[in-house]
């Protein structure tokens, strides 16, 4: 019996049919060719999958896709707008703040819903803030680095 | 001449011998008169060794030459992560 | 069935029906709240087909009613959500910090007290917490509302007290004391993103002299389930929660707990520093209490 | 001592601009392994051994294939015999036996996760349900998880047919221990008798995972005309093509591999466990397969680094002078021979000059995966036992350990361990700059102390090649072939683009697959930078050439009369020329006139690899009360030869740190009694995460490696050594404790404490 969900993801409209035990993870990749959003442990352990539901950061392998019924999803590629990156994408990609790039997406989001959140974290909000997403390239360094940056550039743009 | 430093892992094929002169030009010709010397030491060097030319690891030296009063080992082949 | 279904209820009384008709058909139901512990479960442990009830959309598992008679938290009220009240946070500091170390700001945005309450892992924060704070179950089902303590409700590992067709609506805690307060403490090997190893939570209140009036000690990952420990609450009552007294606290933790080894950690070590966590979290809450935070 | 290089020799090297796919990655339109279909795809998951050792009875895929959905089933009998012989190219070591007997077993499962069986469905829920539905029947045999039970006289044999390797004779029974290696030089005895002081213990590492973060993932598709494509994500796309021919006994002309976008290897992605067993589902089911691990299939079954047990013993003069080591160094392989035993013993004393020496190595069979390579490998174990050690030692004869370090560095003409004389190497370099850092100073609280330790790695070359396509408007497409796995396309960009005298942003970089790209060996050894790097380099050496050829023709002058000087072609002082200099634009808008598309090449087989030292600064605080440690400050100071892109060589030395973190302080496989590994996910395999971290300090030391033209040496591997002993010996220095095993869990502390407490 397949479920049909109505949501709204990157501000468009979108309906899918989908298993109950589906993830929205997995809807999200496979029925929605939303490739961007990652998996790297499908238990939540990760943050690859990060994605805004009701702008609410969190893990898509952790949400059942039949859930999303009348909800706002915002995933990596909702992001940027057709003009210009997100500052956080800007600031890591000037800090290097990359190397594999499979941890980046899921970076992208959470450290937007933080700078949402908390405009001016301090760098131990920022490292707890961020300890859903694993990265094993970079030692965090320069991750931590580029989203303050991006946070004090955009308190700058608002002030 | 050349001052070849044969690997331990041989020393069963060179009867012990651990570094010996050589008046070899290249590769090949090294090769040839260890091979005489000790015969079977050409197919185990190119099993798993590198040639070292004065400390520049060749992992494939075939064609090299050897300078004159160059330093000569041999070391495991090695890759990485 | 052969395949998984998903419903989410609108209110109280659809959830109670739907619950009850499901278990006259004999079909296997789940509750939803936040899903963190269940998704993971549905994808590695038991893959059964299901019908999993979404309690998300029921008014009375979201809502958080702080008032004079004490703090009314909805079942799939999420940490997040919690913590983002400061309200609660000045009055049950150790109950949202517990719920806040549950895994990273993503699981925070989705698990819930409850649910990690229901889930009834031996390691599981809020728990010790919630013992300590006293706070009782409120629970829904096809004979009505009933009320169950904390620590009777759960009864074993990954076992709770509800009956089929039954749910968790709310967590009910206890108005506070003046000059009281809560801490909650646990150990793990990295700062964030673990289970605990071991844990307490401390809730106690002192007199205007300083000389502690009341208190619950609740353990936790030392034994099946966790702990009320009344010793320990005892060597802090009637004391100035001066070291020796968080000392002594401490030991009866420690000789309270039944701890297990396994890959988080020895028996030895959960032993040990279940004591130092106990020990740690009541000056917290001594220092909270007298700080003026109730 | 080696000398420094000057900025000045650049115009574009050591700049730090935007990495040429950086917006790809950041907006999530970087396409990685799994996230490739096609119309008609298949999914395929594993069956898997429940035993860690066991025969295989019987198969019985029946139920199975009576799945609706279910196209496709594989077992051992569907792939070919194959021949034993040294995997070539690859890292790490191995046989292409093993290989593909790990890649689906045949009469025996070795390991807790070995794959038995493979199905390919219509959805991954079919294919699952398929795979429960397989019915085997083994008969466990007793399983072998530590390398004191698997070198026992009596121990079960994983493989009743393996002979040591490496004795003077072929022994007379087979045995667990797969190869034994010794290296030696001068006369132990006389150097321990010689010493006044003498440290000797026997160091642990547990078996660890390098992590990365995004699973084994392919896509194959078959064709009737025998011709396969794969596209996965490898550090090697030549690798997995010339492992999967060999796997499935056919030729690597029939097998296309085009390298997806890679989340992370460390070395772990440079064989084959997928590719295989997807191109044989395909086969059979007539459709596109994709295949991609769980979390939990990648600890289990892919290719952890080797767990260690090292006996170390150095004696030393009162003045700190070295006089003897030894070492009695075992590796486990896993369930197949090839453990990186040779590195380690080559080296454990890499970084001293030592007169008498003499390392043991064993390379030892046990019922876990085959290991795979893990940055520097086979380092980290061994300069945890010599550098922990080399700290001990500085406490016993109360030396500052830079001080005792530098008495018995290595420099420019000392006869290294493993043989010829270093040159230009930056040890002292590197020992100075630490000795000097700020965080060598800083004040101790109480329960904090500071390590110290040294990294080396060997550092490779091998085969690379390189196209340059130049444009129309003088712009630049640089065509290689390793996968980019953390901004080598930025490197590449910087050196052509620095070469051609043309602005960064003007050259893109193409990571082509294996029938667009020549042949180049894997992204691993830390060559990327410095062997396709200088393939890229000589690519535009060729370019610029033909570029003075064409210059010369347009201005009618012989080719010898004129030079390439700052980014043009100009005549030499006395030719007769009346035009302007001639940019690469200039010249590559008329090249239809003077022979057509400016296209470079090269190809080459790189030597001179330079070695690369580093040396680690760690401070942490231990929670006496837990063993809690906390690093509270970690410094990083690494010779690189000329940083090509220095942010780059900083996240490797940043990367590799935590890497190296975690491995002192929480990674372990935790294994029952029956070889199932316990905490196979990522929620129990500790790595460090975001907050357990405090910023990495890095100092890069730029001592040029003549071996490149722009003295680049590796360092993608080094980064990883120094951190196990470093964090040990801070620990050891806040605790007064002397911790001979890893991880340096709390658990493990503490017990240490108490005993220490008596």
């Amino acid at each position: 019996m397949k479920q049909h969900v109505c949501s709204t993801v990157n501000g468009e409209p979108v309906e899918f049919l989908c298993a109950a035990d589906e993830t929205a993870l997995e809807v999200l990749r496979d029925r929605l060719s939303l490739t961007g959003t990652k998996e790297g442990c499908g238990t939540g352990d990760c943050g690859a999958c990060s994605v805004l539901l009701d702008d609410r950061l969190v893990c898509s392998c952790l949400v059942f896709a039949a859930e999303l019924e009348g909800r706002r999803v915002t995933t990596v590629e909702g992001i940027a707008t057709p003009e210009a990156l997100h500052p956080v994408q800007q600031k890591l990609l000037e800090h290097a703040a990359l190397q594999c790039g499979i941890c980046t997406p899921g970076v992208v989001v959470a450290a937007k819903a933080l700078i949402d959140a908390n405009p001016n974290p301090t760098e131990e909000e920022t490292r707890y803030w961020l300890a859903g997403n694993l990265c094993r390239c970079t030692g965090y360094d320069k991750i931590i680095r580029a989203v303050m940056d991006a946070a004090a550039e955009m308190r700058g743009a608002t002030s | 001449m050349a001052r070849v430093f044969l690997p331990q892992q041989l020393h069963r094929l060179t009867g012990g011998a651990a570094e010996l002169e050589l008046g070899a030009e290249d590769y090949r010709s090294l090769m040839a008169e260890l091979d005489r010397r000790y015969p079977g030491f050409r197919q185990a060097i190119e099993q798993d060794f590198a040639l070292v030319i004065d400390g520049d690891i060749i992992n494939d030296p075939l064609l090299e030459t050897l300078p004159p009063d160059s330093e000569i080992h041999f070391l495991h082949r090695l890759g990485g992560g | 069935m052969e395949s998984f279904a998903y419903q989410a209820p609108d209110s109280l009384d659809a959830a109670v029906a739907l619950l009850a008709e499901q278990r006259e058909a004999s079909v296997r139901t789940q509750i939803l709240a936040g899903g963190t512990d269940m998704i993971v479960q549905l994808r590695s442990v038991d893959r059964a087909p299901r019908m999993i009830v979404d309690i998300k959309r029921i008014p009375e598992t979201r809502s958080i009613k702080l008032g004079a008679d004490g703090l009314i938290l909805g079942a799939a009220v999420t940490g997040a959500e919690l913590s983002a009240r400061d309200d609660v946070t000045a009055i049950y500091p150790g109950l949202v910090e517990a719920a806040d170390l549950i895994g990273s700001t993503q699981i925070q945005g989705r698990a819930s007290v409850g649910g990690n309450l229901c889930n009834a892992s031996p390691a599981g924060d809020t728990i010790p917490a919630l013992i300590a704070n006293g706070a009782i179950c409120q629970i829904a089902g096809p004979g009505g509302w009933r009320e169950l303590p904390v620590e009777d409700f759960v009864v074993g590992v990954g076992r709770n007290a509800l009956e089929p067709g039954e749910f968790l609506v709310a967590l009910r805690l206890p108005a506070a004391q003046p000059r009281s307060a809560d801490a909650y403490l646990r150990f793990t090997p990295r700062s964030e993103m673990d289970i605990a190893v071991a844990s307490a939570g401390v809730r106690l209140a002192v007199d205007e002299d300083g000389v502690c009036t009341e208190a619950r000690v609740a353990i936790g990952a030392v034994a099946v389930t966790a702990l009320l420990v009344p010793e320990a609450a005892e060597a802090l009552i009637g004391t100035r929660l001066d070291d020796a007294a968080c000392a002594a606290a401490a030991a009866a933790s420690t000789a309270a707990a039944r701890p297990i080894s396994d890959k988080r950690g020895t028996e030895a070590y959960r032993r040990t520093v279940v004591g130092v966590l106990t020990r740690r979290a009541a000056v917290i809450a001594r220092d909270r209490a007298l700080g003026g935070q109730a | 001592m080696s000398e420094a290089i000057k900025a000045e020799d650049f115009k574009q090297i050591g700049s730090r601009p935007i990495r040429p796919d950086g917006l790809d990655k950041v907006t999530g339109r970087a396409n990685f392994g799994a996230d490739f279909s096609l119309p008609g795809m298949l999914h395929g998951r594993f069956l898997r051994s429940p035993h860690g050792h066991a025969r295989i009875r019987s198969i019985d895929v029946k139920a199975a294939l009576a799945v609706p959905g279910v196209k496709a089933i594989v077992t051992g009998k569907d792939f070919p015999d194959v021949e034993p012989g040294d995997i070539q190219g690859g890292e790490g070591g191995g046989d292409y036996h093993d290989m593909a007997v790990n890649v689906m077993a045949r009469d025996k499962v070795l390991y807790h996760g070995h794959a038995v069986a493979a199905v390919a469905a219509t959805s991954v829920r079919a294919a699952e349900e398929a795979v429960r539905a397989i019915k085997v029947e083994y008969e466990p045999l007793p399983v072998v998880l530590d390398i004191d039970t698997a070198m026992a006289p009596d121990a079960p044999l994983l493989h009743e047919h393996l002979y040591t390797e490496g004795l003077p004779e072929k022994p007379a029974r087979p045995s667990n221990v797969a190869q034994v290696m010794e290296s030696s030089r001068g006369d132990i005895e006389a150097g321990f008798a010689e010493a006044d002081v003498i440290i000797e213990r026997t160091y642990y590492t547990p078996t660890v995972h390098q992590g990365y973060i995004e699973p084994h993932a392919c896509l194959a598709r078959w064709g009737q005309d025998e011709q396969s494509t794969v596209w996965c994500c490898t550090q090697g796309s030549f690798d997995v093509r010339s492992m999967t021919a060999r796997v499935l006994d056919i030729s690597v002309s029939s097998l296309k591999v085009i390298p997806t976008e890679i989340g992370g290897g460390f070395g772990g992605k440079t064989t084959v466990y997928l590719e295989p067993v997807a191109i044989v589902l395909s086969r059979l089911s007539g459709r596109p397969v994709k295949l991609v691990m769980t979390r939990e299939e990648v600890f289990r079954a892919s290719g952890p680094a080797s767990a260690s047990k090292i006996k170390l013993k150095i004696g030393a003069r009162k003045d700190g002078k070295l006089t003897a080591m030894s070492a009695w160094m075992a590796y486990e392989a896993g369930a197949f021979k090839g453990s990186p035993m040779v590195p380690g013993v080559m080296c454990v004393f890499a970084p001293y000059d030592v007169p008498a020496f003499k390392a043991e190595g064993y390379d030892v069979l046990v019922n876990k995966p085959k290991v795979a390579a893990y940055r520097a490998p086979g380092a980290p174990q061994a300069l945890f036992a010599t550098e922990s050690a080399m700290d001990e030692l500085a406490r016993k004869l109360n030396m500052d350990p830079i001080e005792l370090r530098l008495k018995n560095a290595v420099r420019d003409g000392s006869q290294a361990a493993y043989g010829p004389k270093f040159h230009a190497i930056g040890m002292e370099a590197c020992l100075q700059a630490a000795r000097a850092h700020p965080n060598y100073k800083r004040p101790l609280g109480p329960n904090q102390g500071r390590g110290v330790a040294v990294g080396f790695w060997f550092n490779v070359g091998m085969q690379s090649s390189a196209e340059i396509h130049i444009n129309e408007d003088g712009t630049a497409t640089v065509i290689e072939g390793n996968p980019d796995i953390g901004g080598s396309r930025a490197s590449m960009a910087l050196m052509a683009a620095e070469e051609l005298g043309i602005p960064y942003k003007d050259v893109r970089v193409l990571v082509a697959d294996t029938e667009a790209a020549g042949f180049t060996n894997v992204t691993g050894g830390s060559r990327v930078t410095f062997a396709t790097g200088m393939a890229v380099i000589e690519a535009a050496r060729d370019i610029i050439s033909q570029l003075k050829q064409r210059a010369a023709a347009l201005w009618n002058v012989d080719a010898d009369m004129v030079d390439w000087v700052d980014g043009k072609v100009v005549a030499r002082p006395g030719v007769n020329v009346e035009a302007d200099p001639l940019s690469l634009a200039d010249i590559a808008a008329q090249s239809a006139k003077t022979g057509g598309p400016l296209l470079g090449r090269a190809s080459l087989n790189a030597r001179g690899a330079g070695p690369s030292f580093s040396v680690n600064l760690c401070d942490v605080e231990v929670d006496p009360d837990t063993g809690k440690v906390d690093v509270l400050s970690y410094t990083a100071i690494q010779d690189a030869g000329k940083a090509i892109h220095p942010s780059y060589v900083e996240g490797q030395m940043q990367g590799g740190a935590v890497q190296g973190i975690g491995w002192a302080l929480n990674e372990e496989y935790i294994f029952d009694a029956e070889g199932v590994m316990e905490n196979a996910g990522f929620l129990d395999y500790r790595i460090p995460v975001a907050s357990d971290l405090p910023m990495i300090d890095t100092q890069i030391i730029e001592i040029a490696n003549p071996g490149h033209p722009y003295g680049v040496r590796g360092v993608g591997e080094t980064p990883i050594v120094a951190p196990l002993a470093a964090v040990a010996n801070a620990v050891n220095a806040a605790t007064g404790l002397q911790m001979t095993e890893l991880p340096l869990s709390p658990p493990r502390i503490l017990a240490a404490l108490e005993a220490a407490k008596g």
